[in-house]
Parts: structure tokens; sequence; C-alpha cells
């Protein structure tokens, strides 16, 4: 009983894992780039939120998602595209994006201090059988299921989205064949950061908030589109609901501290034994 | 202001002992870790657990963390070899998260978050090593001698030609009887074994271990020190451990309030990072060699150095597996 | 007579249904220079691969002087004496020419001891190929033909016996085209056995004592350069139409 | 004046040049044969031309307009490439791989590209009959159907076809060879990079040799094709 449980709690946040995942997924298809600086993306978001809703939730909302929205086009702007200019390596890339992350986790903690952040719990929780679930969890799985179905459609539906898909596939083919890649680029950090808006909202009201959250969320949903299978958006959601799942069933045994460790280990395991990820992509031959 | 200037260097040797011996892997054998922090962790911690347990020793607390580190290694290098190139900077970033927690959270060892205190410091051949000055010998010599392991090793070994062909193109380094997975194998647990003897001065000389520095974030310090200084030369990531650690004491003359130190100094060495990547990524280093001809051309960085190389035509190659399905 | 250094019998290799190689059976004679020629795609590197090691047959055998190389790693046919070169240059960019050979040379501890050896015998082959006087650059300094000779000196400096070369003289002209013809028939003379793909029917015909003819996978014909470039049928299949 | 022009163009990678000073033109309702063995240049050209690459020094005139000119690297709309190598998408269905081409075209309305769909449909009725089938499920030889009707739908004028029969049968590269000289009787330019140069000369108004990175002929096919042996130009 406490397994299913947990169980249910582990769904709730791998669903969160996985909007900040298939963010993560879908700049590295366009960009390349293992987009660390997701984690100062979240930070924004979370911190542009809890500063302004105590003035009204709505603003906070728009604030935060207009913010993560900038911050991802001026990555791409400032950072990404300058240094691909000069063709450098995947590791410069990564440097630079691990760099714009330390700035923006300690300029917050300048400014609204290194401490926990928390936000009221809004509605507290409901009975479903034997079952307490917080109103949280159903609205961060409500929410991860919305916004992951969206996203399938645009990229099913749109032109842009084939695009981003196609990126995914193979990247030199989009340029040989004249397709913008830059605008696919600018439109998948854009959208890839604005996806990571709830991931950070609604985690800041079940865990709280602090500057060094960054990090983890964004190794989180790094190991998590890789190990899913790069290129697969499917793959994310389902190693990212994995982890939140094996993080919260693995207190069963161990103390709680030890879950994300555990959950790590699993998606390291896979890494091992599977290295085309959980779902890996059709082949190109 | 003497104790504080020997406090420094010391701390900037130890890191430049780490930071080398990271380059091994970033620089020569391109292998992108960021959790090479667990390995000085470990040596620390197997140096507390020494002097608690067994005594003072420093040849025994440096065999025991070299030995230590070396097997713990192994599981590292385990994804090293199945996930190659970019990937494995993630699968480091991922193990160095579950090292700290290791580190945090197994009490009967490590002694939990609280740590391992009364360390003593270390004899040499019945010497002990009391003095803070002591330790300075003690932790410039470890850097001279890793340092000059590891120009034999690079400069005048064929392993450690293996290596770096290993690093610039593995297919053609395969093609001429190198195998991938060894070399790897075997350049993660030397680079880790000499990481572990940095954790070894820091714990005798600190007297107190706990998991702060272990982790991600220790991890990502060292690799700044290696990326900063220039990676794939010898004196880069001693530059880089300098700077890192020296140039924030300076603020420690600035008026500034005490709790806006840490952020400052991290958003330096932050921005540091990327205007440099923006320029030029080949270091610091890489800045002296492009004033200096000649020998100092070596110096060019290796993070920037696969850029421009013609993609593999043709072939899924078996041993050079990447999570991009290369090896279906 | 000559005995059979390389003996592939019915090798089939097919990628996602595309029979590159649908059955091949093809021998080498020690010390023989032997040229691949054929169309584009008639699957000239992917036999390659396939003896090397970096492809595996779906079927058949690659049989190296008695010894099957099935599930052999490329590092391990490397030991047993076949090296070869890619079509692409591919040179270590980040160590200096020197040590580029030296790459080729050295395997496990005991060539620690054998460094002066090693190097001479490098210096030599530096020589051979006209880098005698760039031995300290960086490879990634070199020009593309000088890369490309670099690569060469490469796998003859090693101790491999049958050498499998990939387009040596592709993006060559002029003096460079020379020198790499020039120094194929002294592999030759020094006893070893090669076995080059190449498009430059030129260097084929003089330097190749045999030549095999492939189209899709299949090897077509076999024979000398007069013999073959006589055939109007085989002109038909290297310049139009497929196999009839 | 010539649809395609290019004069006194040098390319190639790095600081090495893959071809010198080539020279070379692509007419409306011709079809030019490009051969030549395996690393003259072929490719190198083509992708020149195509805007792929990044060092290339010379002038390249599309529809009277100069497209390297201040260092751009555009590709010129009406100019589509259907690269070596059987390139579709594989985890995306015909019907995606074959729309996107409209997409590198440039922006047209909804109708015009369901016209330009239905056109390129017909001259290649794979691409109906197989629409929502994944491309990593088709034979190389419906990826090269697909590859070409993708260059089609874009609106282009002039199409650069980088060996497009490597590994068919000889009867889809016949079938293929006539889906082409349909088009060049429609108006297109059609460039083509063929080593099986009498396959090339079937349906070939000029032929370009290339050796070593240099156009060593240029002729009509006419009179290439009264050469007595072509062994001397490999």
């Amino acid at each position: 009983m406490l397994a299913l449980q947990l169980l249910v709690n582990g769904i709730a946040v791998g669903a969160l894992y996985a909007l900040a995942a298939v963010g993560v997924a879908l700049i590295f298809w366009t960009t390349r780039v293992f987009h660390i600086a997701h984690g100062a993306t979240y930070l924004i978001a979370a911190y542009t939120f809890v500063s302004l809703h105590g003035n009204s939730v709505l603003l906070a909302l728009v604030g935060s998602t207009l913010a993560a929205a900038v911050f991802g086009w001026g990555m791409n702007k400032f950072v990404y595209r300058p240094i691909q200019r000069s063709r450098e390596s995947f590791f410069t890339l990564f440097v630079a994006s691990f760099g714009t992350l330390i700035i923006v986790a300690n300029v917050i903690s300048l400014w609204a201090g290194s401490g926990p952040k928390a936000l009221p719990p809004p509605f507290g929780r409901v009975q479903i059988g034997f079952l307490q679930v917080t109103w949280v969890a159903i609205i961060a799985i409500v929410v991860a299921v919305v916004f992951l179905l969206g996203l399938q459609f645009f990229l099913e539906k749109t032109e842009t989205g084939v695009g981003l898909r196609a990126m995914a596939d193979d990247v030199e083919l989009v340029d040989l064949l004249g397709l913008n890649r830059r605008r696919y680029a600018t439109v998948a950090l854009i959208l890839g950061s604005v996806l990571v808006v709830p991931a950070a909202i609604l985690t800041t009201y079940v865990q709280g908030l602090t500057p060094q959250a960054g990090l983890r969320i964004a190794t989180i949903a790094l190991i998590v589109s890789i190990a899913g299978g790069v290129g697969s958006l499917a793959g994310a959601v389902v190693s990212a609901i994995l982890l939140g799942v094996v993080e919260n069933v693995s207190t069963l045994y161990v103390n709680a501290s030890w879950g994300t460790a555990v959950g790590f280990s699993v998606l390291l395991a896979i890494l091992v034994f599977r290295p085309s990820g959980v779902i890996p992509r059709p082949s190109a031959t | 202001m003497l104790q504080f200037t020997i406090n420094l260097l010391i701390m900037a040797s130890i890191a430049a002992i780490v930071a080398s011996s990271l380059n091994l892997l970033i620089g020569y054998t391109g292998v992108f870790s960021i959790a090479h922090a667990i390995f000085y962790g470990v040596g620390a911690y197997a140096t507390a657990l020494v002097s608690l347990h067994w005594g003072s020793s420093l040849l025994l607390a440096l065999v025991v963390a070299l030995v230590s580190s070396g097997v713990l290694s192994v599981l590292l290098a385990l994804p090293a070899a199945r996930v190659t190139g970019e990937y494995f900077v993630v699968v480091s970033l991922a193990f160095a998260l579950v090292a700290s927690t290791v580190f945090a959270q197994w009490t009967p060892v490590t002694g939990g978050p609280a740590g391992l205190v009364g360390i003593s410091r270390a004899t040499l051949f019945g010497i002990g090593l009391n003095s803070n000055e002591s330790y300075l010998v003690l932790s410039l010599a470890l850097l001279a001698l890793v340092t000059v392991i590891l120009y034999v090793l690079i400069r005048h070994t064929p392993l450690g030609r293996s290596l770096q062909a290993l690093r610039d193109d593995p297919l053609a380094a395969q093609a001429l009887g190198k195998n991938p997975f060894r070399l790897r194998l075997t350049a993660v647990v030397i680079s880790a074994a000499l990481a572990s003897t940095g954790g070894v001065v820091y714990a005798g000389y600190i007297a107190f271990v706990n998991a702060d520095g272990f982790g991600e974030q220790g991890g990502v310090l060292f690799m700044a020190m290696v990326i900063l200084g220039g990676a794939g030369t010898l004196s880069g990531p001693i530059i880089g451990a300098f700077f890192i650690t020296l140039f924030p004491a300076l603020l420690e003359f600035a008026d500034l309030p005490s709790q806006a130190k840490g952020p400052l100094e991290q958003i330096i060495y932050g921005a540091a990072l990327v205007l440099l990547m923006l320029v030029r990524p080949s270091g610091i280093a890489g800045i002296f060699s492009a004033l200096s001809p000649g020998h100092w051309r070596r110096a060019r960085a290796v993070a920037g150095a696969d850029a421009g190389r013609q993609p593999v035509t043709g072939v899924p190659v078996p041993g050079e597996y990447t999570p991009t399905g290369g090896a279906a | 007579m000559t005995s059979p250094m390389l003996e592939l019998t019915g090798v089939k290799k097919s990628f996602g249904g595309n029979h590159v190689i649908p059955g091949l059976d093809l021998t080498l004679n020690a010390g023989e220079v032997t040229a691949l020629i054929g169309p584009n795609g008639a699957g000239k590197t992917t036999i390659f691969n396939l003896i090397t090691g970096f492809l595996r047959p779906d079927e058949g055998q690659v049989v190296y002087k008695g010894e099957n190389l099935h599930g052999v790693t490329p590092e391990g046919i490397f030991r047993k004496g076949l090296v070869r070169t890619f079509q692409e240059v591919r040179v270590f960019g980040g160590i200096t020419v020197l040590e580029n050979v030296l790459v080729g040379r050295e395997h496990g501890f005991r060539s620690w001891r054998a460094t002066k050896r090693n190097t001479a015998a490098a210096m030599e082959t530096l020589q051979l190929v006209g880098l005698d006087r760039k031995v300290h650059v960086m490879a990634r300094d070199l020009s593309y033909a000088e890369q490309k000779f670099l690569s060469l000196a490469r796998v003859l400096a090693s101790d491999a016996e049958l050498l499998l070369l990939d387009e040596p003289t592709s993006g060559l002209d002029g003096r460079s085209l020379d020198l790499v013809t020039a120094l194929i028939p002294r592999l030759h003379e020094m006893g070893r056995t090669v076995l080059i793909i190449e498009h430059n029917l030129d260097v084929v015909r003089s330097i190749a004592e045999r030549i095999v003819f492939l189209e899709s996978g299949r090897v077509i014909a076999t024979g000398t350069g007069d013999e073959l470039f006589a055939r109007q049928d085989l002109a038909d299949i290297y310049f139009g139409g497929g196999v009839q | 004046m010539s649809l395609l022009e290019v004069s006194g163009l040098t390319a190639g990678y790095g600081s090495h040049a893959a071809i010198h000073d080539v020279a070379a033109r692509a007419e409306r309702g011709e079809v030019t044969a490009l051969v030549g063995h395996n690393g003259a240049g072929k490719t190198t050209l083509l992708n020149s031309i195509a805007g792929v690459l990044r060092n290339v020094r010379g002038s390249v005139v599309f529809d009277g307009v100069e497209t390297l000119r201040g260092g751009s690297r555009r590709r010129p709309s009406g100019l589509a490439m259907v690269p070596q190598g059987m390139g579709v998408f594989p985890s995306l269905t015909v019907g995606e791989n074959v729309t996107l081409g409209v997409t590198a075209g440039g922006k047209v309305s909804k109708e015009e590209a369901a016209e330009r769909i239905k056109v390129a449909q017909g001259y290649l009725p794979l691409l109906a009959e197989r629409w929502n089938e994944r491309g990593g499920r088709l034979s190389g030889g419906q990826r090269q159907m697909v590859s070409i009707g993708r260059a089609l739908v874009s609106g282009a004028s002039c199409i650069l076809l980088d060996e497009p029969s490597v590994g068919l049968s000889p009867k889809l590269v016949e079938d293929m060879m006539k889906v082409f000289a349909t088009l060049r009787d429609a108006g297109l330019a059609i460039v083509l990079v063929e080593q099986n140069v009498k396959q090339a000369l079937t349906i070939a108004d000029r032929v370009v040799v290339m050796k070593a990175g240099r156009v060593i002929v240029d002729s009509s096919a006419e009179e290439f094709s009264s050469r007595e042996s072509l062994w001397e130009l490999f």
C-alpha cells in the first residue's frame, strides 16, 4: 500500500522531470549542446515566480514564462551561436553553458540569498481510496500530460516541429538541404526554456527552492534525456518517470536522502548496458 | 599574513595536483570528466581513516589512497569505455552527484554530514610534518612529482602517445592496434590515483574531512581549472588552479559583506569560463602560446581540437559505442 | 607459385536490406600488389572494413594466413599483421609527425625498451615519404598532401605484412601524386603485400600487378592492367550500365 | 545567359583546396552530367554551389544573381540539392520528408504547396503510395525517390543531384533517368553527378569531366560520345 503511494508520488515527480528533460532534448537536437544552462532557466523561472506571486499569480506566471523564454533566446544568440560560428567543439559549448549556470545561480544567491525559498502549499490533498494524493501532485501530472501532448502535436503537425525532428535525425542533412537550422535552434531554445516553467513552479511548491537546485535539475534533465535515447522524446519521458519512481520507491529500503543517487545509478546502469538508450531512434542505415 | 599566504599556496598546490591529473583525461585522452573530485575525496577519506585507525604514516596513507581510488575509478571507467566523447560529460556529472550522496550519507565510513575529525598531521620516515611550512614543502614536492610523472608519461612513453592518438582519432588508433577500452581504463585509473594524492595532503593539512567539495561542485571547479588554464598542456592546469585559488583571495581585501564573497568568486570564474570559451577556448596557457612561437605550439587547446574534423564516412564501428545509435 | 595470404570466401554483407556485398570470393597472394577497382558503390571500402574487423560479415569468412579472422577486433587484426589507411586523412593532429609514426610501432610495455630502435625505423620511413625535415612538427600543421604521406608512413612503419591502402592518391596532384605512385612499388620490393583501392587509373596501371574489378560487391574480372583495360565489356561497366 | 554560371571557383576543406579554378554552367532544359572518378572534386563543386561549404572563392551566378557576394553563403532559392547517400530522415514519414522540401524552398501558400506535392507525386508515384511510411523503412531506391521528390517540391528551377544511382539496380536507375528526362523537358536545369558515364550519356546534353579538382573536359554530349576511349580521362 505504501509502495503504491510512493509509486504515485514518483510518477508526479517524474512528470516534472520529464518536462525539464524534453526541453533539454529539444535543444540538444538542434544545437548539439548539452544545455546545462537549462538549470539557470529553471532558477530564473522559479525565482521570478516566487518574487511576483505575492502580487498576482497570473502576473507571476506570465513573468516567469517571459523570463525563461528571453533567457533561452539570449543563450542561443549570445553564447552558443557565436561559439559555433568559430566551429568549436562540444566541450567548449558545454563549458560555456556551465559557466552561464554558475553565473546565474550566484547572481541569484547575491540577490535573493542562498537560503531556501518556499511557497505556501496551495490546495492540500485528497483521498482517493487509500491513497493520499496532494493536489499539487495531481496538477503536476495533468500539466505534464497536457504540455507533453501539446509538444507531441507541435512536433507532428507543424512545419517547424517536423524540422526539429529532422534535426534529431540528421543535422548535416538539414544543412545540405538548405533548411534554416538557425531558426530551428531559436525555436527549440525558446520552446525548451518555456517547457521548464511549469516544472520549476510546481517543484518549488513541493520542495522549495535554492540556487543549488539549478545544477541538480539540469543534471537530471541531461542524464534522463540521454538515458532515454538521443532523438527520442518518448524515451526521455519514460526514463524521467523511471527516475521519479525509483527515487520514491527506493525509500522503502533506504534512507530518503539516497533516493536520487539510487535513481541515477539505475540510469547509469542502463547507459552502460544499453548505450543507445531506453528507446533508441531508428537507425539511419 | 605569512601564514595566510602559506595557506593559500598549499591549497593552490593541492588543487594543481588534482587539476593536473584530471588533465590527463581531458587534455590527453579526450575523456571529459566532471567527476574527478570524487578521487580527490577518496584520497582524503582514505587518509582520514588511516590516520584514525592505523596511525599517521604518510606513505601508508598514500598507498591506501592510491589503491582505493584506483579500484573505485574502474566504476567510472566502465561507462567511459562504452559511452564516448560528449555523452561521458553528462555521465560523469551524474556520477559526481551519486558520489556526493555516498560521501555525505554513508555514515559508518565517512562520518556522514558531520565528517571525520581528529586527523593528525602526517609523519614521513618518523619525522612529523607538524608545521604549515612543512606541509607547503610537501604539497609543492608532490605537485612537482605529479608533473614530472605526467611529463614523462605523456612525452616519453608509448602509453602517452597512444592516449593522445586515441584522443585525436579513435578510429585510426584502433586501426593501428590500440584497444580503446583498455587505454581509457588505464588513463582513468592512473589519473584517479594521482588525484587521490592531493586528497592525502588535504586531509592531513586541514585535519578534518567532510563531503564538501568532493561531489559535483568540486568536480566542476577542477574542470574549470583545467579549461581556464588550458587543457592539453602541462602548465595549463597549474596556472588554472593557482588562478582560481588565489584570485578570490584578492576579494578578501575588498570591502565586501562576507556572505557576498562566495557568490562573487563564483560569478567571476563563471564569467571567466564563458568569456574564455567565446574568445579563446585554449585557455590562459593558450594565450601565452599565441604570444610565443616554437615548442609552445603544443599548447593549442584540446577543448577545440576536434573542431573541423571530417566526419567518419561509412562505417559504424564496433567498440566505439555512442548513444546516438551509431553502433546499431 | 606464391601461397594465398588472405582469402575471402562467400563473404556477404547487407545494410538494412541493401545487399552491398552479395557474395564475395577474393584471394591475395603474398608479395603482390593488387588493386581493387570498380564504379562507386561497388563495395570497395566495405570490403576493407570487413577485412579489418570494423564490420563483421553476415556470412562467409575472412582467412589470413590460415587463420579465421571472425570476431577479431580491429586492433586484434592489426596485431596479426594487417594494417589499413582510410579514405579521408586521419592523422593524430595533436602529436608530432614522429610520434604519429611511433604509435603504429609500439605495443604493450615491451616497446618501452625498444624506443630507440622504433625511432630509428620511424625516421627511416619518414625519409622515404619525404617528411624527415618535419619530424617535430605537429601533424595538424602539415598540409593536406603531407598528412596523406604521414598516414602512409604510419602504416609503412608498422611491422604489418599486409597493407590495405584506401585511395592513397585522392586529392593529390602533381609531385605529390608521383611520390605516392613511386612509393608503392618500393613496398613491394620490401616484401609487403598490398591491396589498394584506387580511382586514378593511371596509378593503377603503373603499380598493380593484378587488378580485381568489382561491380555491386562481386568480382567481375581479375587480371593485369593490359588485359583488363583492353576489354570493352569492362569499360562498359566502369563507365556505364550495370551487369546485363 | 545561363541559369547557373560558375567561374574561377576554388574551394575545399580547411586549408586544402579540393577544386581549383573551376568554370562550369547549367542551362534550363538541359541535363549537365558531371563525371570523374572519386575524389576528383565533383561533390565539392556541388557543395560550393549549394552554399554548404565555407572556404569558397570565385563566382557563382544563379539566375543573374551572384550568390557568393559579400561572404554570404546563402543558398539561392530556386536551387535544390539531392545529396549523396539517399538522404532521408529515417524517423520522419515520406510525407514529412517531402514536405520539408517545400519549407526549404521558402514560404509559399498552402495551396501552392499542395499543388507542388501533387505534381511531384505525378512524377514519382511512389511518394503517394508510401506517403505515411517512415523513411527508415524504405529501400535504397525508394529513399532516392523521396530525396528527389523533396527537391522537386521546393519549386527549384535547377536541381543538383549527387550520384543518385549509387547502389541502385540497373532497372531502378533506368526509371530514374526517365524521370530526369521528363523534368528536363519540363524546363528544369539538371546537374547530374555520375560515375556511370554511359548511363549519364543517355540523357545528358552536356558533359563536364573533372580530374584532380579541375575541369578537363567540357563539351556537348555528341562530341563527347564520339571519343574513342574513356580510360585516359580517368
